[in-house]
């Protein structure tokens, strides 16, 4: 296949079935877990599980104190790569245009330049993130190999865009083929990996508000 | 029937619910949860990271609960769970972990370790895999109906010595009682000034209670080691001296895991909504002081602090209770810098208390709660746990620091103001 | 009179001073989009450059090309080079017509053997025997055989030559292909474009005039002169594309204010073309400069690479249907997982087998 | 690219002042004695104010000519001295090449060998007297 017929298939087919599995496989594992049962409470509670839960969903994104002793690097760097991800992802117009073809919804984008830090940030985060689960013992010894290669889809589409934005390395052509089947395996391995925290988040924390809001306490 | 890894496996797969499921799946080994650990922060050592103790709980669910993870046990590429290594586990699962819960409020992904670490401990137990003090103090609690082998002999004898003392009848076995206060053992043979203190706050509150002969014991060693049908066949006792004594309320004393055990596990352990009401003394010691039932003199003028027994505050709800009562009684009440539902464990909770082989482990996380006393500076340490109570005045003496520990509920006994009226306000 | 040997005898004859010529090679150059200083290098050439025969030839096609070609903006020069050139078959542009102009084509071909270049225009369909066209009861593929077998270089004038082109786009029923799926042993310049610029056709033709062998190709064969650069590097608009201003509409104020049509579909960052320094219509304008993003025309499977106004960043094809398809699979099957997990889970909870004091006795091992 | 003179209603400059910058360079070559310097105005993109500008810039010189041969072609020295823009038209009067040089004089205004070859047997024959040899051609 040469590069043009690579663009379109990456733009046609691929962006299709990357997307199809990634609403099946996102769907399967929700369903799973959620048909997976528990059992009831059969205590008088003293609070809303549902209120407690939803609220924990929100507030978890948040800092409190408490939440660390050990300084703020885990802290910095995870919001950082976060949400230099999700600002370069949900805030660049040429990604507002892919969600308006698929949605037909758009919203205002941030100028390149912001887009450009936001992902340079990202990209300086998980590289910062990546040194730490190797010299930080407690995260050295939690990893397998899962979090290394998810380590390296979340950061390729982030350096493949930088590229592509700054045409640096490859022609432009084929650098938007890299980018797109980046997002594409990123697409398709999140549902499959612990990339699916990305949904599966709001069921876990909402599991743990339900559990403590039962008894009265918003965790 | 015999304990086998199979049967621990069994086990843990009746356990793994959707919960657990949601919050394997969510994991994304940032660690954070070894921050939330007085295990690790006291230590450094990584194995005491909280998720990390769930490892086989974790594959296990990777291979009976997930696609991939059935396909590649099927494949050979995922290893099943042993014995050797759920042998390994059980100091992590047993030793370092005293179920505070302080990593589930930390978790930025929401887990609830100390809910998985809860049921991991069901299949340890299958599998034989439960520490022996641990196991000692269950089969007592069984068997003899006290994890420290008190019988009701020795509660009447100090029930005899506290009448003597106090000039109050302590009742017992009184049907149609509203009250069915229970005790923990520890009370009954270290701290007896409880028994006596509630009597005199109910006398003076004017209460109808009773302590049942035959189920006084608010302990359920079943839950520390984590068996649901041991901790049940305890349950079951309570339940149906509560129903012979037809009572409305059965008191959970200042017990930690007493009050996780009767008040949220217990209907679900044994299958079945309670007909009476579980109410922990410091609810309902707060009730009373909403009701100007508990009329109090005087205020201790040190500096003092509240530890938060973790089972009773983060664990149970009971947060602002224990503060509005300290409140009465405390002219310098001052907060350490995390408390209520964010505070430290003592390091004894969890059943780590009756687990010798822990003893070391228990004295090096105290260290967490000394360098909170020493920052905050204070001589005295109000608690509302026997447990908290027992492992707080070990840490204080081995760190040779000068610091009294109180109960909550005699704290406030001591500062009564007798009522001769008491008898025309209404039972709450 | 005996035809001119060598071009700079051509244009004597045509009685152009050497200040002319010297204008002709100036133009010339430019025209081959070589740099100035490779003027007098072409003029040398364009002295001794003797004559070549050229045979057209137009398959499955529009003749657009040969309107692009004719309607070239720049007559004189150009036709200085038609002139000089010997394009003795042209169907479309010949006298003769029938059998005489076949005879003629045979008849170049036997005169020029393994000198003469071939210029094709339009696909050729392969399916069927390559029924779907003929010409004077030839087919397309068996002409384009004969035709090549003598030839020097072949020329693909137009997308449809070079790539297949309108015919060769999805589902192709005459089963269309491209020159350089047909001819493998012969130099193949890919001058591609719908139509292509014709200043590019004609610098091509005058590069071989010039140098007697094709120029330097891309990847897909096509002169790295005019095909080096993409219309995104080369666009007047780049700058605000960098600051992300970009037309929304083809009538809001970004439209009016010129900013980038990225947004409206243009596939300038892929498609690599002269238009923005070559322009069209007597060097007036090009699509973006008249408001318009690219279509991509000379790149290959343009018709396939979804719409004109669809951005390049965005899907070619509908996910819609499939995204239902794919929630509705994934609910069946993770539905039927999670029952199937959770009868696993009560399975092992009706074959619990109740713990006792007993087993507190015995350790695990 | 160059792009500081833009607002919202000015459209951006695309290649004027870079050329600017490159005939700058080209003077300095040719003062130092070194060679002339062409640049083919229709090989480097341009935006809608690329030309004004460069127009504006260079000014007008003292110099206008006008060749005759294979359609019109003006050369006109601007307002730079040493930099000419040299504009080919074809009979229609279509442009078909744009260039600036850097030169004392373009090439194309001065008379060139052969056209004064052919110029001094026109004026021979008109004369009737013998042609020269046309080994003087180079």
């Amino acid at each position: 296949m040469t590069g043009v017929e690579l663009l379109i298939w990456v733009r046609g087919p691929g962006l299709q079935l990357s997307l199809a599995a990634f609403i099946l496989g996102m769907t399967y594992r929700i369903l799973q877990t959620y048909f997976l049962g528990r059992a009831k409470n059969l205590a008088e509670p003293r609070g809303s599980p549902w209120i407690h839960g939803m609220k924990t969903m929100w507030w978890r994104s948040f800092f409190h104190p408490g939440m660390t002793i050990r300084g703020y690097f885990t802290i910095i760097s995870g919001y950082t790569f976060h949400l230099g991800f999700i600002i370069t992802l949900l805030f660049f117009d040429q990604h507002i245009e892919l969600f308006k073809s698929w949605t037909g919804l758009s919203w205002p984008a941030l100028p390149p330049l912001v887009i450009t830090v936001t992902a340079v940030l990202g990209i300086a985060a998980l590289v910062a993130v990546l040194v730490d689960r190797f010299a930080d013992p407690v995260r050295y010894l939690l990893s397998d190999y899962q979090d290394y290669l998810c380590w390296v889809l979340t950061v390729l589409p982030l350096v493949t865009g930088l590229l592509l934005v700054y045409k640096i390395w490859l022609p432009y052509t084929s650098l938007l083929v890299v980018h797109i089947i980046s997002f594409e395996i990123l697409l398709v391995a999140i549902p499959f990996t612990k990339l699916s925290h990305v949904f599966t988040i709001f069921i876990a924390r909402w599991y743990n508000g339900a559990i403590a809001g039962y008894k009265g306490v918003q965790s | 029937m015999t304990v086998s890894v199979e049967r621990g496996i069994q086990t843990l797969k009746e356990h793994i619910d959707a919960p657990v499921a949601s919050f394997f799946t969510t994991c994304v080994h940032c660690g954070m949860c070894a921050d939330a650990c007085l295990f690790y922060t006291e230590t450094k050592d990584p194995k005491y990271t909280p998720i990390y103790k769930l490892k086989p709980l974790r594959r296990l669910w990777h291979q009976e609960y997930t696609f991939w993870g059935k396909l590649a046990a099927k494949l050979g590429l995922s290893k099943p769970v042993t014995a050797a290594e759920l042998k390994a586990w059980e100091e992590l699962v047993y030793d370092s972990c005293t179920m505070c819960g302080r990593c589930s409020m930390t978790c930025p992904v929401g887990n609830d370790i100390v809910y998985m670490i809860r049921k991991m401990r069901e299949g340890m137990v299958a599998a034989g895999f439960a520490p022996s003090g641990l196991k000692a103090a269950t089969e007592r609690a069984i068997t003899i109906g006290s994890p420290m082998g008190v019988k009701f002999p020795a509660l009447k004898n100090q029930i005899k010595h506290i009448e003597a003392d106090t000039g109050l009848q302590i009742p017992v076995d009184v049907e149609g009682a509203e009250y069915m206060a229970l005790l923990s053992s520890m009370e009954i043979m270290n701290f007896p000034e409880y028994i006596g203190a509630i009597a005199k706050i109910f006398h003076n509150a004017d209460i109808s209670w009773t302590i049942a002969s035959d189920a006084f014991e608010a302990t359920n060693s079943g839950i520390q080691i984590g068996s649901s049908d041991l901790a049940a066949e305890l349950v079951e006792r309570v339940v149906a001296a509560a129903e012979r004594l037809r009572v409305a309320f059965v008191i959970s004393p200042e017990c930690g895991h007493a009050y996780t055990a009767l008040r949220w596990e217990g209907p679900n352990l044994i299958g079945r909504p309670y007909p009476f009401e579980v109410i922990h003394i410091l609810e309902l010691l707060d009730r009373l002081r909403a009701q100007n039932r508990l009329p109090v003199t005087g205020k201790i003028k040190e500096k003092l602090t509240f530890h938060d027994p973790c089972q009773i505050v983060r664990r149970g709800g009971v947060v602002d209770e224990p503060r509005r009562l300290l409140d009465m009684v405390a002219a310098d009440f001052a907060e350490m810098e995390d408390h209520g539902i964010m505070n430290w464990c003592c390091g004894g909770g969890g059943g780590v208390s009756a687990n010798e082989r822990a003893a070391k482990l228990k004295l090096t996380a105290f260290n967490r709660k000394r360098h909170q006393l020493e920052a905050l500076g204070v001589n005295t340490l109000v608690t509302a746990c026997a447990n908290c109570r027992i492992t707080l005045e070990e840490g204080l003496e081995f760190n040779n620091m000068d610091v009294a520990v109180l109960g909550l509920a005699e704290t406030l006994a001591e500062h009564l103001e007798e009522q001769s009226t008491s008898a025309t306000t209404e039972t709450p | 009179m005996a035809k001119p040997k060598t071009l700079a005898e051509h244009l004597e004859h045509h009685e152009v001073s050497r200040r002319g010529f010297l204008k002709f090679c100036a133009l010339t150059t430019s025209m081959m989009a070589l740099p100035p200083s490779m003027i007098p290098t072409v003029a040398r050439a364009l002295e001794t450059a003797r004559r070549p025969s050229v045979i057209w030839l137009s398959f499955q096609e529009c003749t657009g090309c040969t309107e692009s070609l004719t309607r070239s903006h720049s007559p004189t020069i150009e036709n200085l080079i038609f002139n000089y050139l010997s394009l003795d078959y042209h169907h479309t542009l010949q006298a003769a017509s029938g059998e005489a102009a076949e005879q003629a084509r045979e008849a170049a071909m036997a005169e020029n053997h393994g000198q003469y270049l071939v210029a094709v225009d339009g696909s050729i369909p392969v399916k069927d025997g390559g029924v779907y066209s003929t010409i004077a009861g030839i087919s397309n593929l068996e002409m384009l055989k004969q035709t090549v077998e003598g030839a020097a270089a072949v020329v693909a004038i137009g997308s449809c030559a070079a790539f297949g082109g309108l015919p060769h786009a999805h589902p192709n029923p005459t089963g269309a292909v491209p020159v350089q799926d047909l001819v493998h042993d012969k130099p193949v310049v890919n001058v591609s474009g719908c139509p292509p610029i014709p200043v590019v056709i004609s610098g091509v033709l005058a590069h071989y005039l010039t140098f007697g062998r094709i120029p330097d190709l891309d990847g897909y064969g096509r002169p790295l002169s005019f095909f080096g650069t993409s219309i995104h590097d080369r666009c007047y608009r780049r700058p605000y594309y960098n600051k992300g201003l970009f037309a929304e509409t083809f009538d809001d104020e970004g439209a009016k204010n010129g900013w980038c049509l990225f947004k409206l579909g243009c596939k300038g960052p892929t498609t690599y073309n002269a238009c923005a320094t070559a322009k069209w219509n007597q060097g007036t304008s090009f699509p973006i400069q008249s408001g318009h993003g690219c279509i991509g025309c000379s790149e290959p499977h343009f018709w396939d690479a979804g719409g004109f106004y669809q951005p390049l960043s965005a899907g070619i094809a509908g996910v819609g249907t499939l995204a239902g398809v794919a929630v509705v699979a994934g609910a069946a099957a993770g539905t039927a997982a999670g029952l199937m997990h959770h009868a696993k889970r009560k399975q092992a909870q009706r074959q619990h087998e109740k713990v006792t004091v007993a087993d507190l006795k015995e350790s695990g091992s | 690219m160059t792009s500081s003179v833009n607002t919202d209603h000015q459209p951006p400059l695309c290649n004027a002042k870079p050329i600017l910058n490159e005939l700058r360079h080209g003077l300095d070559r040719l003062l130092a004695g070194g060679n002339a310097t062409v640049i083919d105005l229709q090989r480097i993109p341009f935006g809608v104010d690329d030309e004004r500008y460069l127009r504006d810039a260079l000014g007008d010189g003292e110099v206008h000519a006008t060749i005759n041969t294979l359609g019109k072609s003006t050369v006109q020295e601007t307002g730079v001295a040493g930099v000419w823009w040299v504009t080919h038209y074809d009979e229609a009067g279509s442009v078909l090449g744009d260039f600036l040089e850097i030169t004392t004089i373009p090439e194309v205004l001065k008379s060139q060998h052969q056209d004064i070859m052919r110029g001094l047997r026109k004026l021979s024959a008109s004369l009737e007297i013998e042609q020269p040899t046309k080994t003087a051609q180079e």
